[in-house]
């Protein structure tokens, strides 16, 4: 099985955007065309070689490492293949995205998987803010596929999801699932304050603390069968739900203040 | 008279120029900062130079503004000019003042003041509401929810007052005419990504059943104009990068408080602007560090280049009012400085050149 | 291949002809519930009269019962396979039955068991209308799922159902020296056949007593009508060339349809095996000369492919 | 030092001087075409090109303040393009001169700003009125004369080129109490109706014998049954001179309140029989769009119906906006109706001098499709293959369904899209290429494929320099800012002034735009 490996040679000394690393669109490109990729260095265009030692040619797995924090917009727009990248990535890895596998194994920035529409987008770490949020202006974030952050996320998780699903093993900041209007989010542990502002509708599904705003009106307590489904899938792709595989969960609808017909299902042991 | 000054140095302003274009052209990835207290002459000349440069552009504004773009770019506005306030028969000062002389006490105008924490509205206002500052977000919700029928369970509600929001909520969507006064330039504890979303979404609400239009009070003196400006240049209002494709829109991303902090630029053109009082004290002394051409009336320290203009006060050229309207600025006085706008066109020719 | 050989099997023989049988479509549900009681009831309701297509449009049967770790969402649950003629047909009756019976059955949830099958028929897209605007829907690893508020609490189905191309019709028959042999044999014969996947035996017990002749030879509508040259009554009389031979007092048909052919051949291999037991005379099988369809299982390379 | 050039050997449309496909030379000295030049001049060769006047829009949305707030409205899409980028993407089509229709006085110096950063083409606006408190108060308390210099003093003082009506006293009920007057119904709180409003603009744009006539904008906008509202306002015109505005969204048919239709065949029965009327046609074209309009009733409408982002604006003592994102649809049954109707109009056109191009940009469109409208109107084969795919019950009851057969000719392309908008604008300069007129020039090469002729002009010249190239701005010059100067009486002054003390938040010189305002910025 062939890989492209690019290893990082030079530090950026400021940041790079390098949307031009795709595995679908290395797969049909040499060790050099790949190189000669365009990169933006601030204001200079620069081949992707000058940063990066490339090993290896014609093949959609590709794996990335050294210190890229300053590599912005890693596997954006990918339509498939695979990318790794070895240690935390930049600000927009895997935006737009719309296939394939994208594993960032250290930390991820913000916009990570912005308006994503497919495929399955993993991080390891901790990812910042509006990981798999929305463009300025669009209506819609996140439009499909399946986002996993093993660790916390920053402000604005999910915001305008539209379709797919987002998981997260620790904890949100500030206006997770800010108008969503449809999808599901799954937060294991707490949430910071505004949850599911605007929710139109869609699910947040809650392991840990969160406080609700007033516009959310209490349903009743139970366990919705897609939960399970749910569960099950994200267990198939790694994601450990943790406690939340018992229990019930307390129904909550809303945002009222706005079209409310989504739903914040809050965990409980019992 | 003040001088151009290069390297704390008194140079003329050829010469100087000449310096800045050097060290801005040797930049890889140079930050125009500010255009804030700016003619719309400057303003644009700073993006003619911007764009020459390959430069990030960016407003104070990308800040304090972020949520009123963030929400203008979700769901629009509700806008008037200043002159229509006079038809109001209610005003809600959210959490700020207003300068509006149509909003003063008259007759037939109700005042509201919301206060939030130790913001607060005017003194002389009919009605009063206070709020926790961790209440005021919840507190729009519940107006919004309220102007669209809907109940709020109490067992949510916690200590918000329900029975004042319901209440205003009624007046508002009762009344003939009304205006919510917003800070649409918060300082930075106030900084809250939804706050202007929620004022928006509420006054939108509001105005299916009445006339409702919210007013963003705005600071520094011409930043409606730097908003139009860029946007009829560029396409978008602040954080514009020159890139290889033409101009792309990062708030956030090419905001100059997180470029600073991260150090994502190495040299930096301020225009029209006192950056420490917009930029955290982490990203102010990052800017310290940065080779940096300052323009302006009052010679900045520690700038590699300074190239001395008119004040804003004594510049003749144009400004939008914070409502949007166009006007011509003239200065009572006038000053032996040449303008932003003539010291930009200069750097702009010596970096053709 | 075992042209003209007899070929026996503990004694009883079995016929060289073959089973006829025809295509069909065909889905699978899986319906699971809290307990596999529960799974169970919903699974007998929803198989319910539903024999044969001459007279309720579908047949269905029960394919499997299923532990937690084979279903969808982990619960306990059953498998069961529903054949008709065409797509459409088919997705109607799924609609119908699954809104009667699984809609209505505490606890329970339906899911596509065919998910990889191209042809779709909607399931929960006719059923979600009775959630009167108030249903809602998740997509979970791009299959839809339909959320029906119900006064339990919510009925969970899958927005549709794959539809794949199977056979109906496999079958043969015990030809036993009276009635109680051959009950034992048939009773036997379905025990082993129901441990195979992939087929339902759709008549009670999965034993069928009336097999049946295309057509009728007085009454012109009829599209089906006795057997008679297997019912021992009718032996010797005028018009009826009987196909028992002596000492056959009571004949018992099993009906077997199948996702696929080596479904169905594990299926018939396994049941004419287990009713070849004392008693029974022959195994034989359901030959219409072509008209009926056109998949023919013969009898005897069942076996020849078994020895292989 | 002169600059010369030679455009040799091309086929000519010069309708106005009925030239129609003859191969002519063209000689261009200093911006101008001339007569002769000497034998050594520079040449251009067009062998085997078709030689064209520069296109002018009649009727646009490129400048001001709704335009500005609609760019800032869509960063995710930018149906609405930025000003560079307009003088640029106008000039790779040919088009050589654009208006804005519709500025507010009190966004005119807003729009000034947008028009002295607008490249290459000449440009300018028209000045809304009809719905402001200048004209309603001197409608109510004075003569004919007065609304007369408030025209020719709105005019001067915002440096436009032309006077557009919006929904004629619509827009004032709108605000005051969402009220939608018929002709003769009095605004809420005044003696004014709005044929009074219509008619006194239609004479006081006649009186100051301003180059366009009344650009109007018809009251009922997009509303079933607003046929009726056109005709009617035609009839009281009473043979003064007018220009409809994007005709297409004043068509309709079917019951207030319900599913608009067609009646395009009506609307262009009454085009033929009043000479005293032009149009441009407002067609609408499938796929995105950004609605802005002075017609704040209309912004209200669309944001119903779509839900989502609206701006919706008031400006003091005039009327407000509202700009909607929007998207035309093929598959949508009224959406189909719409670009029927505009079809409709162009292929029964009576007279092509009278009905010209236009896609409102944005609202029907953006003038990108051009190109795309005009192989619609030229290929019947591709038409029909449209007509196929749009949704059919759009097309019940129109003259689509008779299968037309008309198909324009580049000569009446050549008119309906440079001649006859510069002689409805009064621009002797501009739409032809006799002696005298301005080297605005658009050179294509033929293609079987006529949205890709016109999509990509071979070279555009403006006011005599090769600006453009196989679709590549080759030079970035700097065009004019049209405007008219009627005379006025500055008495009127006086009373604009105290409508201001009472009600305004500006003076009376805020409004005015100073001579240096204009022209390029650079």
């Amino acid at each position: 099985m062939s890989e492209v490996r690019l290893t990082l040679r030079q530090a950026p000394s400021v940041a790079l955007e390098a949307p031009c690393v795709r595995p679908d669109a290395f797969a049909t490109l040499s060790e050099a065309a790949i190189a000669r990729l365009p990169v933006e260095h601030g204001r200079e265009v620069v081949a992707l070689g000058e940063f990066f030692d490339v090993r290896g040619e014609h093949a959609d797995q590709v794996r990335v490492e050294g210190d890229v924090r300053r590599v912005k917009r890693l596997g954006a727009g990918m339509i498939g293949g695979s990318l790794i990248v070895a240690g935390s990535a930049g600000r927009h890895t895997g935006a737009g995205m719309s296939g394939g596998s994208l594993v960032v194994e250290g930390d991820a920035d913000d916009w990570t998987g912005l308006g994503m529409r497919g495929g399955r987008l993993v991080v390891h770490g901790n990812a910042a803010a509006a990981f798999c949020g929305a463009a300025p202006g669009s209506s819609r974030g996140m439009t499909g596929g399946l986002a996993f952050v093993r660790g916390s996320v920053g402000v604005r998780v999910g915001e305008r999801l539209r379709r797919g699903v987002i998981a997260v093993g620790g904890s949100a900041g500030a206006y997770a699932g800010a108008h969503m209007v449809a999808g599901t989010l799954v937060v294991r542990g707490a949430l910071g304050p505004g949850a599911g502002i605007g929710l139109k509708r869609g699910s947040i599904v809650a392991g840990g603390a969160l406080e609700l705003l007033p516009t959310f009106r209490y349903a009743c307590r139970y366990r919705p069968g897609y939960v399970d489904l749910l569960f099950a899938s994200l267990e198939r792709h790694g994601f450990d739900v943790g406690a939340m595989a018992a229990g019930a969960f307390d129904r909550f609808g809303g945002d009222h203040a706005d079209l409310g017909r989504g739903e914040i299902l809050k965990w409980t042991a019992s | 008279m003040r001088r151009s000054t290069v390297d704390g140095q008194p140079s003329e302003l050829d010469a100087a120029v000449a310096v800045a274009a050097g060290l801005l052209r040797a930049a890889r990835q140079p930050l125009v900062y500010g255009l804030l207290d700016s003619t719309v002459e400057a303003q644009r000349a700073a993006v003619a130079v911007a764009r020459r440069l390959g430069a990030i552009l960016d407003t104070p504004a990308s800040a304090s503004h972020a949520g009123s773009f963030r929400a203008f770019e979700r769901l629009g506005a509700a806008l008037a000019s200043r002159g229509e306030y006079r038809h109001a028969e209610l005003a809600v000062f959210w959490a700020c003042g207003s300068d509006a002389s149509e909003l003063a006490p008259r007759p037939g105008l109700a005042r509201v003041s919301v206060d939030v924490g130790s913001a607060r509205g005017p003194a002389d206002a009919d009605t009063r509401l206070a709020l926790e500052p961790d209440q005021e977000i919840p507190a729009l919700l519940a107006l919004r929810a309220f102007a669209r029928g809907r109940r709020v369970d109490a067992a949510q509600a916690g200590s918000l007052p329900v029975e004042a929001l319901r209440s205003l909520a009624r007046r508002l969507v009762s009344c003939g005419y009304g205006v919510v006064v917003c800070d649409a330039d918060p300082a930075p504890a106030r900084r809250d990504a939804c706050r202007a979303d929620a004022l928006t979404a509420l006054v939108r609400e509001c105005h299916r059943k009445s006339r409702v239009r919210l007013s963003g009070l705005r600071r520094g003196s011409n930043p409606v104009g730097a908003e139009n400006v860029l946007t009829w240049l560029t396409g978008f209002p602040a954080s514009v990068r020159f890139g290889a494709d033409g101009p792309r829109y990062g708030p956030g991303e090419f905001a100059a408080e997180t470029l600073l902090q991260r150090g994502d630029v190495d040299a930096v053109l301020l225009v029209g602007v006192e950056p420490e009082a917009h930029l955290s004290n982490e990203a102010a002394a990052q800017l310290a560090r940065v080779p940096c051409v300052a323009l302006g009336a009052v010679e900045r320290e520690g700038a590699r280049v300074f190239l001395a203009t008119s004040a804003f006060g004594a510049t003749a050229g144009r400004v939008f009012r914070g409502d949007g309207v166009a006007l011509r600025h003239a200065p009572p006085q006038s000053s032996d400085h040449p303008s932003e706008a003539t010291v930009l066109a200069r750097l702009a020719e010596a970096l053709a050149s | 291949m075992t042209d003209g050989v007899p070929l026996e099997r503990r004694g009883v023989a079995i016929r060289d002809t073959y089973a006829e049988a025809f295509g069909m479509r065909a889905t699978r549900l899986v319906i699971t519930a809290a307990s596999p009681r529960w799974a169970r009831i919903g699974a007998d309701a929803l198989t319910g009269f539903a024999t044969s297509v001459i007279g309720c449009k579908v047949e269905a049967g029960v394919e499997a019962e299923l532990g937690p770790s084979e279903t969808p969402d982990g619960r306990p649950g059953v498998s069961v396979l529903l054949f008709a003629f065409d797509a459409a047909g088919l997705g109607q009756r799924v609609v119908e039955r699954v809104g009667q019976t699984l809609l209505t059955c505490a606890t329970a949830a339906c899911f596509d068991g065919l998910p990889g099958g191209t042809e779709r028929a909607p399931m929960g897209e006719g059923l979600r209308f009775f959630g009167d605007g108030f249903q809602s829907s998740k997509v979970i690893d791009g299959r839809r799922f339909w959320r029906v508020p119900v006064m339990e609490g919510e009925f969970l189905v899958e927005a549709s159902v794959g539809v794949q191309r199977a056979i109906g019709g496999g079958n043969f028959l015990i030809l036993a020296v009276d009635a109680a042999a051959a009950l034992a044999a048939a009773e036997a014969a379905v025990d082993a056949m129901r441990r195979v996947r992939g087929v339902i035996l759709p008549f009670p017990g999965g034993v069928v007593r009336s097999g049946s002749k295309v057509g009728a030879r007085r009454y012109k509508k009829m599209v089906a009508s006795t057997n008679d040259a297997y019912c021992p009554s009718l032996r010797g009389r005028v018009g009826v060339t009987s196909a028992l031979p002596d000492g056959v007092h009571s004949t018992l048909e099993i009906v077997v349809n199948g996702l696929d052919r080596a479904a169905i051949e594990a299926s018939l291999r396994a049941g004419i095996d287990a009713a070849c037991r004392p008693g029974v005379v022959e195994i034989s099988a359901g030959n219409y000369g072509g008209k009926l369809g056109k998949h023919l299982f013969p009898l005897h390379a069942l076996f020849a492919e078994a020895a292989r | 030092m002169s600059e010369r050039l030679r455009i040799t050997g091309g086929r000519v449309y010069d309708p106005r001087h009925a030239i129609d496909g003859a191969i002519r030379d063209i000689c261009i000295e200093d911006g101008r075409v001339v007569a002769a030049l000497p034998g050594d001049a520079p040449t251009l060769d067009a062998a085997g090109l078709v030689v064209m006047p520069g296109a002018v829009d009649i009727h646009s949305h490129v400048a001001g303040p709704k335009v500005n707030l609609a760019r800032r409205l869509e960063p995710e899409r930018r149906t609405v393009p930025t000003v560079p980028d307009t003088g640029r993407l106008y000039t790779l089509l040919g088009y050589t001169t654009v208006f804005d229709a519709a500025v507010p006085l009190l966004g005119a110096r807003h729009a000034h700003l947008e028009l002295q950063d607008t490249p290459l083409v000449d440009k300018g606006f028209y000045v809304l009125l009809g719905n402001d408190e200048f004209v309603l108060a001197a409608l109510e308390d004075g003569s004919d004369d007065a609304v007369r210099d408030v025209l020719g003093w709105a005019v001067r003082a915002s440096r436009a080129y032309g006077v557009k009506v919006v929904n004629p006293g619509g827009g004032a009920a709108w605000k005051a109490a969402r009220g939608t007057p018929g002709l003769d119904d009095a605004l809420p709180g005044r003696r004014v109706t709005p044929r009074r409003i219509l008619t006194a603009l239609a004479r006081a744009a006649d009186a100051l014998a301003l180059p366009h006539p009344m650009h109007l904008h018809c009251s009922n906008l997009g509303l079933a049954g607003n046929a009726t509202t056109t005709l009617d306002t035609i009839a009281a015109l009473e043979g003064r001179r007018v220009h409809l505005a994007h005709l297409q969204f004043h068509v309709y048919g079917g019951e207030p309140g319900g599913r608009p239709t067609s009646r395009a065949r009506e609307l262009s029965a009454a085009l033929a029989a009043h000479a005293n009327v032009s149009a441009d046609v407002g067609q609408v074209m499938f796929g995105p769009a950004t609605t802005m309009t002075a017609d704040a009733r209309v912004g209200e409408m669309l944001h119903d119906l779509t839900g989502r982002k609206w701006v919706d604006a008031d400006l003091e003592l005039e009327g407000g906006c509202g700009v909607v994102p929007y998207e035309y649809r093929e598959r949508n049954v009224v959406h189909a109706m719409q670009w029927a109707a505009g079809l409709e109009l162009l292929l029964l056109s009576p007279d092509p001098w009278r009905l010209v191009l236009s896609t409102d940009h944005p609202n029907g469109g953006t003038f990108l499709s051009y190109p795309r409208l005009l192989r619609l109107l030229m290929d019947r084969a591709y038409r029909d293959e449209q007509i196929a795919r749009v949704h059919p019950q759009g097309l019940e009851g129109t003259a689509l369904r008779d299968g037309l057969a008309r198909e324009y000719s580049l000569y009446e392309v050549a008119i309906v899209t440079r001649a006859a908008p510069a002689r409805l604008l009064g621009l002797e300069h501009k739409g032809h290429l006799g002696v005298g007129a301005d080297a605005d020039v658009a050179l294509y090469a033929p293609d079987a494929n006529l949205e890709t002729m016109f999509t990509t002009p071979r070279h555009v010249l403006k006011a005599g320099r090769r600006v453009a190239e196989d679709g590549a701005i080759r030079e970035e010059t700097w065009g004019r800012t049209l405007q008219a100067t009627p005379p006025f009486d500055p008495a009127v002054e006086r009373a604009l002034g105290r409508v201001l003390a009472e009600a305004g938040s500006l003076s009376l010189e805020d409004y005015v735009v100073g001579a240096d305002e204009i022209g390029a910025a650079r």
